[in-house]
């Protein structure tokens, strides 16, 4: 647990450093959240690394001239680790659509950095469309080819399906982590699991799967006690993290966390994608029919906040803690859509409001406190 | 005759008026709070200066007026914004000036200037840092401290504690708090006077930072903020005692161009006033 | 059987001892100090000699507010948000809403018929900042604190202020002073403000039924007026509500020492 | 003296036969799509008689008719956020209101075409409304444009989805899709775009005849509601007119025209009269603005084309001023100072509109110290009131123009 609380800490990326210590030629390129097809860039011996913003660690003082107030922070703080020199360990940098303010944050990064590999990913969101798939496949390509380019390394088939099978891995790993907190949440405390997923922002995907099943087994082995706590499922937090402190003020204030969306593109698809037939399809495919309910790509099929009540009692949880980011207007507006269908259920749920720099947490207790009594105090 | 011109910087928090005589020399100053009724304000500092300089009112050719309340200034001939007053009040005390940051009331101000006291491009802080100099007002409040102590006790900080805020109203109440977690008050003071700094060079980074850098207004006199901002910008900044009348100064000089024939430049008054 | 409730509030502490048949037999209110438990003991101390009662007669002590986990010796605490609910439900047995308007924060809780928590929402980081607003405004209107109410109620013409962003606020009212305008015009305007961001709570809980008004701002009645300008119809005010928290967490305590009489799992 | 009186009856009665058509007696039958401005295929859904209304246009208008104020605050009671888009909150009151908008009673849509062009709140958006109606949704995915060409595979992802358009469109209006009609209204857009775009150089004179910002909103309402229409055609050919003649006469929206500028960023809806005074007053003219190109970017040479329809459609849908990348953008506002002859750009940041605003800030850092060119940069939002301080904004813009005045009058 030490090991991971140091590494998400740290935001000059050492651990990338040491990786290329042992890469002589290996570049490492940044990842926006949410979700990104990181296969892509192992498959040509890059280490792809998850940027999720500097947390209250920096000050801001460089990106106000660039970016203005009334955004996300986790975008500011990036911004920040940029012009400040501290991300000169990546080579490369890619954006996925999540929202106006990274799609435009992709505009900034390219002016400011005209020499570093700046590529913006459209993933498609008309995904009932027969045209998805193709379109998919070949956003993947571009961005394939732009990555063989800058590492000087094709990828071969055998690369990719490679790629596939170790994330295939480090998603299992990570399932199997998520349901000890789901099925024993007494065992593995929220906050615990987050960081143990974080580490894995920088560190290559199969020792980020062996260093999951050392934690999932050491969990298991505990033998605490469960308390009297309220079983609850947070959502809204998938992209600018919260900080770890609120994530324990949440669950120090009466509550189990049996699910989540913290770090939602580590774990995007539940079931593992074919590495047998023509890769780049198999990718293009997963995602436009596999990805989850997410606030960053439209649904497909029915309504995402139809199948919410019905998720959250298969899970044995009797509330909601909507997390969301200061700004975050994807969150905000899903909010809203998810709140009418849990009313109609009659699930109750508590919104509270964060920001990743946030250092203060009595308005958090006291609103989960309260959440807490008010079921807890029939 | 020896000509008087003056200006009348009408601030939100406080009224400063500077007369100068023909040679561009600074003849008399005076300085109090705008308080209420900024008309009263203005009149009383006039009728101070003037009596500072031992001169009749007549004898003043020209006044021009700046600041928030220059529209409301009955004796004032014309107003020129607090912008072009402090670029040119600056230049007049420190002639190496290029880059000025201004922690006023209402708003911040960073602007560049060239080797005449010229603005060549300025910025105002954006909607969610806005008040940065009442916030210090409303920082000393919130510890029980007045506005001139909070700068020394801040220096006297061993570990200063980060606070990170944008706006200025969060910011109090993440004071309240760091202090009722029992941090020590020159530790939070530190903290909030580094956030300030911080911020105002951010927008110092928007007009670009060339040195000589010039700290203007009233906030000027609280060493805890030039030290503060000396440290974030790692090189010095000057600082007058005269650095709180820099805007009057500024609208004097103007005037001084107006009583010596150049042309106006500016708005003619507002009509609606 | 004698219950206490201790609010240890950022201002004040209160202390209120009930018991089911003699109803609230004393209360108390000491100023806050640096050291909260202290407070809190020293608050219930004085509730305890004002009943004429001896320390080991309160057989269950609750405890609530910005304090509520610093006395060692409680029996359980529970948020301000539930306790002012269940005090206010006491003070006035037919209300539905509470708005709770403090030196920093806001917030409106909705209740259900047996005055249990349904639904609350707090003012979010934009609004911030209510009492401590009112007072800046009226060190800008060089007004003192007393005089507020009797001065923003004399207002003919209340000037707009925005509602959404406490500093913008803030600088608005420079703007209306820099113009000119009467300090009770300005005073109100700020008031309206307040109540315009408080109201808007309200009506995301759901505000239909009875209000009742707790917090510091309760006793400001330029703010009650504000809020019934508003709001169109009147609001439930009470010289007792600042006790709400207290009485709240003894009469919720009461509720816990009933069940683990009963044996009932606690 | 017809100054102009012409062109604007003429908008004004084809506007009220729009609103009329939307009426329940107005529309006998025919079904009703709602759209965005931005990259929206009103051409193709003119075929199936279905009716095009565009939220957007209902908010701003809301904004003027100063309506805008409540119908937001019903939003927020509903749940939504103080940080969110003023547009969608707008639109959302208008829904709770039933539909009451300045122009009578809005229909329900039969059919919600996000054409997502440059703004992904578009799909909360529509989202929301598919939620809210319990109506069938269609997300038109116009990818982001990266290169000055659209990419191949992006004008084929787009001609793809507009055939599975044509289906759903003709399932839901029971009328069979006619491709010949389709060309029929596109030649009819592409004669309105290209007069349209002769009225916008008319700019390029001095004084410029109009105001290409605080003018050029209205003068654009017919191409993003009427496109494809006859009367668009007629509109665009007698406004074209009016501003020649104004231009011989040496006529401009100023008495004196003191600063030519080109303007960034939407208009505060709600504040329009008194931000525009705020300009006029110092005798500033809009010469350029890329507000008037959200709808399309026909003045660089984008139009809709008869002889490629549906690809015509896809690569203007793509070239809507929102849905360039920042470095596209960047050198538009460069071309439009140079074409235009401005003296200066202001970029009008607006808190609701993310899309427009993130990255603002970088042209400004760009344009004054790579390019010279004196800018501001002023905040407020475009639909909500409540951000609009009047005194702040004054100050920034009397001391940039002070500033201006002063640096001409010594030469500089």
């Amino acid at each position: 647990m030490a090991f991971a609380r140091e590494s998400v800490a740290d935001t000059s990326l050492s651990a990338v450093r040491t990786w290329k210590e042992g890469h002589p030629a290996g570049k490492a390129i940044g990842a926006f959240p949410v979700y990104v097809p990181t296969e892509l860039i192992q498959a040509v011996g890059a280490l792809p690394v998850w940027l999720f913003g500097a947390g209250g660690s920096i000050d801001i003082s460089h990106a106000d001239s660039r970016i203005q107030s009334f955004v996300c922070s986790i975008s500011r703080s990036t911004l920040e680790l940029g012009l400040t020199a501290r991300l000169g360990t990546l080579d490369g940098f890619v954006f996925p659509s999540i929202c106006d303010v990274a799609r435009n944050l992709s505009g900034v990064w390219s002016r400011n950095f005209p020499e570093t590999f700046v590529e913006f990913l459209h993933l498609p969101q008309n995904r009932d469309s027969a045209s998805a798939v193709p379109y998919a496949i070949a956003e993947y390509r571009r961005l394939l080819n732009g990555l063989s380019r800058l590492t000087g390394r094709p990828a071969s088939e055998a690369d990719l399906r490679a790629a596939i099978e170790s994330h295939n891995a480090n998603r299992r790993a990570a399932q199997d982590l998520l349901a000890v907190r789901r099925e024993t949440p007494w065992l593995l405390d929220a906050w615990e699991s987050y960081l143990l997923l974080r580490a894995g922002a920088t560190m290559d995907r199969d020792a980020h799967t062996q260093f999951l099943r050392n934690a999932v087994a050491a969990a298991r082995r505990r033998g605490r006690k469960e308390k009297d706590r309220l079983r609850v499922v947070l959502l809204g937090a998938f992209c600018e993290q919260p900080p770890i402190d609120l994530i324990r003020a949440i669950e120090e204030a009466g509550c189990y966390v049996l699910e989540d969306d913290l770090l939602l593109g580590l774990r995007w698809f539940r079931e593992p994608i074919p590495a047998d037939g023509d890769p780049l399809r198999a990718l293009a495919e997963a995602y436009v029919t596999q990805s989850p309910a997410s606030s960053v790509s439209h649904y497909r099929g029915r309504r995402k906040q139809d199948d919410l009540p019905a998720s959250i009692r298969a899970i044995g949880a009797t509330g909601v803690v909507f997390c969301t980011a200061k700004f975050c207007e994807p969150a905000l507006y899903d909010q809203v859509l998810y709140k009418e269908r849990l009313e109609a259920a009659g699930i109750p749920y508590v919104h509270i409001e964060f920001e990743e720099k946030m250092s203060v947490f009595e308005t958090v207790r006291t609103q989960v406190e309260t959440f807490v009594e008010s079921i807890l105090f029939e | 005759m020896n000509v008087y011109v003056a200006g009348a910087d009408i601030g939100s928090t406080t009224a400063k008026v500077v007369i100068l005589d023909g040679e561009g020399k600074i003849a008399a100053t005076s300085l109090g709070p705008t308080g209420a009724s900024i008309v009263e304000a203005a009149q009383r500092r006039f009728k101070e200066a003037i009596e500072a300089a031992k001169i009749d009112e007549h004898e003043v050719e020209f006044v021009v007026g700046t600041g928030y309340g220059r529209f409301k200034i009955p004796f004032g001939h014309t107003q020129i914004t607090e912008i072009s007053c402090h670029a040119k009040g600056a230049h007049y005390l420190f002639p190496g000036t290029r880059t000025i940051v201004d922690i006023g009331g209402q708003d911040t101000k960073a602007i560049g200037a060239d080797e005449r006291g010229e603005v060549t491009d300025f910025c105002m802080n954006d909607k969610c840092a806005a008040g940065t100099g009442r916030f210090l007002d409303n920082a000393a409040l919130a510890v029980g401290l007045s506005i001139d102590e909070i700068g020394p006790i801040s220096l006297k900080a061993a570990k200063p504690l980060r606070i990170t805020n944008v706006c200025t109203v969060f910011v109090e109440s993440e004071i309240m708090s760091h202090m009722a977690r029992g941090e020590k008050i020159e530790d939070v003071l530190r903290g909030v006077h580094n956030a300030i700094a911080i911020r105002s060079i951010a927008l110092m980074r928007r007009v670009g930072i060339t040195p000589e850098v010039t700290f203007t207004g009233g906030v000027s006199r609280n060493v805890g903020m030039v030290q503060a901002l000396e440290g974030q910008l790692g090189t010095k900044v000057n600082v007058s005692p005269l650095s709180q009348y820099v805007g009057a100064i500024g609208a004097a000089l103007y005037a001084l161009e107006r009583a010596r024939g150049a042309p106006p430049t500016e708005l003619v008054a507002e009509a609606s006033g | 059987m004698i219950s206490a409730g201790v609010d240890i509030g950022a201002g004040s502490t209160k202390a209120v001892l009930y018991d089911p048949e003699r109803g609230v037999l004393g209360t108390a209110a000491v100023k806050t100090r640096v050291d909260l438990e202290a407070s809190g003991r020293e608050a219930l101390a004085e509730a305890i000699r004002r009943a004429g009662l001896a320390p080991s007669d309160v057989r269950y002590v609750a405890t609530t507010g910005y304090g509520r986990y610093q006395l060692p010796d409680r029996d359980l605490q529970i948020t301000e948000v539930t306790c002012h609910a269940r005090g206010a439900r006491f003070l006035f047995p037919a209300t539905r809403c509470i708005l709770d308007i403090g030196a920093q924060s806001s917030r409106a809780v909705r209740m259900d018929d047996r005055g249990h928590v349904m639904r609350f929402k707090m003012n979010d980081r934009c609004a911030a900042g209510a009492g401590k607003f009112l007072e800046r405004v009226a060190r800008a209107l060089d007004i003192p604190l007393e005089e507020l109410p009797a001065v923003a109620l004399r207002s003919k013409d209340p000037q707009p202020i925005s509602s959404i962003c406490a500093v913008l606020a803030e600088s608005e009212v420079i703007n209306h002073v820099s113009q000119g305008k009467p300090a009770e015009d300005i005073l109100m305007g700020a008031h309206l403000s307040i109540a315009d961001r408080v109201l808007a709570l309200l009506r995301q809980v759901g505000g239909d039924g009875e209000v009742t008004l707790t917090g510091g701002l309760a006793r400001n009645p330029a703010m009650v007026h504000a809020l019934e300008l508003r709001l169109g119809r009147p609001l439930n005010v009470s010289a007792d509500t600042p006790l709400a928290g207290a009485l709240g967490a003894t009469l919720l305590g009461q509720q816990r020492l009933a069940k683990r009489l009963a044996g009932a799992p606690a | 003296m017809t100054d102009g009186d012409a062109g604007k009856d003429l908008q004004r009665r084809l506007l009220s036969e729009y609103y009329g058509s939307l009426s329940d007696e107005g529309r006998n039958g025919r079904k009703v799509a709602y759209m965005f401005v931005p990259g929206n295929v009103v051409e193709l859904t003119r075929c199936f008689d279905m009716l095009p209304v565009y939220p957007e246009i209902n908010a701003l208008q809301c904004g003027i008719k100063k309506m805008a104020g409540d119908l937001i605050l019903r939003a927020e009671n509903l749940g939504y956020s103080s940080d969110v888009c003023g547009y969608v909150k707008n639109d959302i009151g208008l829904m709770l209101s039933d539909r009451k908008s300045p122009f009578g009673v809005l229909p329900k849509p039969d059919l919600l075409v996000c054409n997502y062009s440059g703004c992904n709140t578009f799909v909360k958006w529509f989202e929301a409304l598919a939620h809210f109606y319990d109506a069938e949704l269609f997300v038109l995915d116009i990818p982001y444009l990266r290169e000055r060409e659209a990419a191949k595979e992006d004008v084929d992802y787009i001609v793809a989805q507009l055939e599975e358009l044509a289906t759903v469109c003709a399932r839901i209006s029971g009328v069979p899709f006619d491709r010949g009609r389709l060309r029929r209204t596109l030649e009819l857009s592409m004669e309105a775009e290209r007069l349209w775009v002769e009225a916008l150089k008319t700019a390029q004179s001095h004084p410029s005849p109009y105001d290409a910002y605080f003018e050029a909103v209205f003068y654009m309402a017919p191409l993003n509601i009427l496109r494809g229409t006859e009367g668009c055609v007629e509109y665009y050919r007698l406004l074209l007119e009016e501003l020649r003649a104004r231009q011989k006469e040496r006529r401009g929206p100023v008495p004196e025209e003191k600063f030519r500028v080109v303007f960034e960023g939407p208009p505060p809806w709600p504040h329009f009269r008194s931000f525009w005074e705020l300009f006029k007053r110092w005798g500033v003219c809009g010469v350029a603005s890329t507000y008037s190109k959200v709808g399309g970017l026909f003045d660089q040479g984008i139009l809709h084309d008869p002889a490629q329809p549906l690809e015509s459609i896809a690569r203007y849908a793509m070239n809507c001023y929102t849905n360039w990348n920042l470095g596209l953008r960047l050198d538009l506002l460069r071309r439009y100072v140079k074409e235009y002859e401005a003296d200066a750009v202001v970029i009008h940041s607006t808190k609701s509109c993310r899309s427009f605003s993130v990255g603002q800030a970088d042209f400004r850092e760009v344009l004054v110290k790579n390019d010279g060119i004196p800018t501001l940069m002023v905040e407020s939002d475009l639909a909500d009131p409540r951000y609009y301080s009047e005194a702040q904004l004054k100050n920034r813009i009397d001391a940039f123009f002070e500033s201006l005045s002063h640096r001409r009058l010594l030469g500089g």
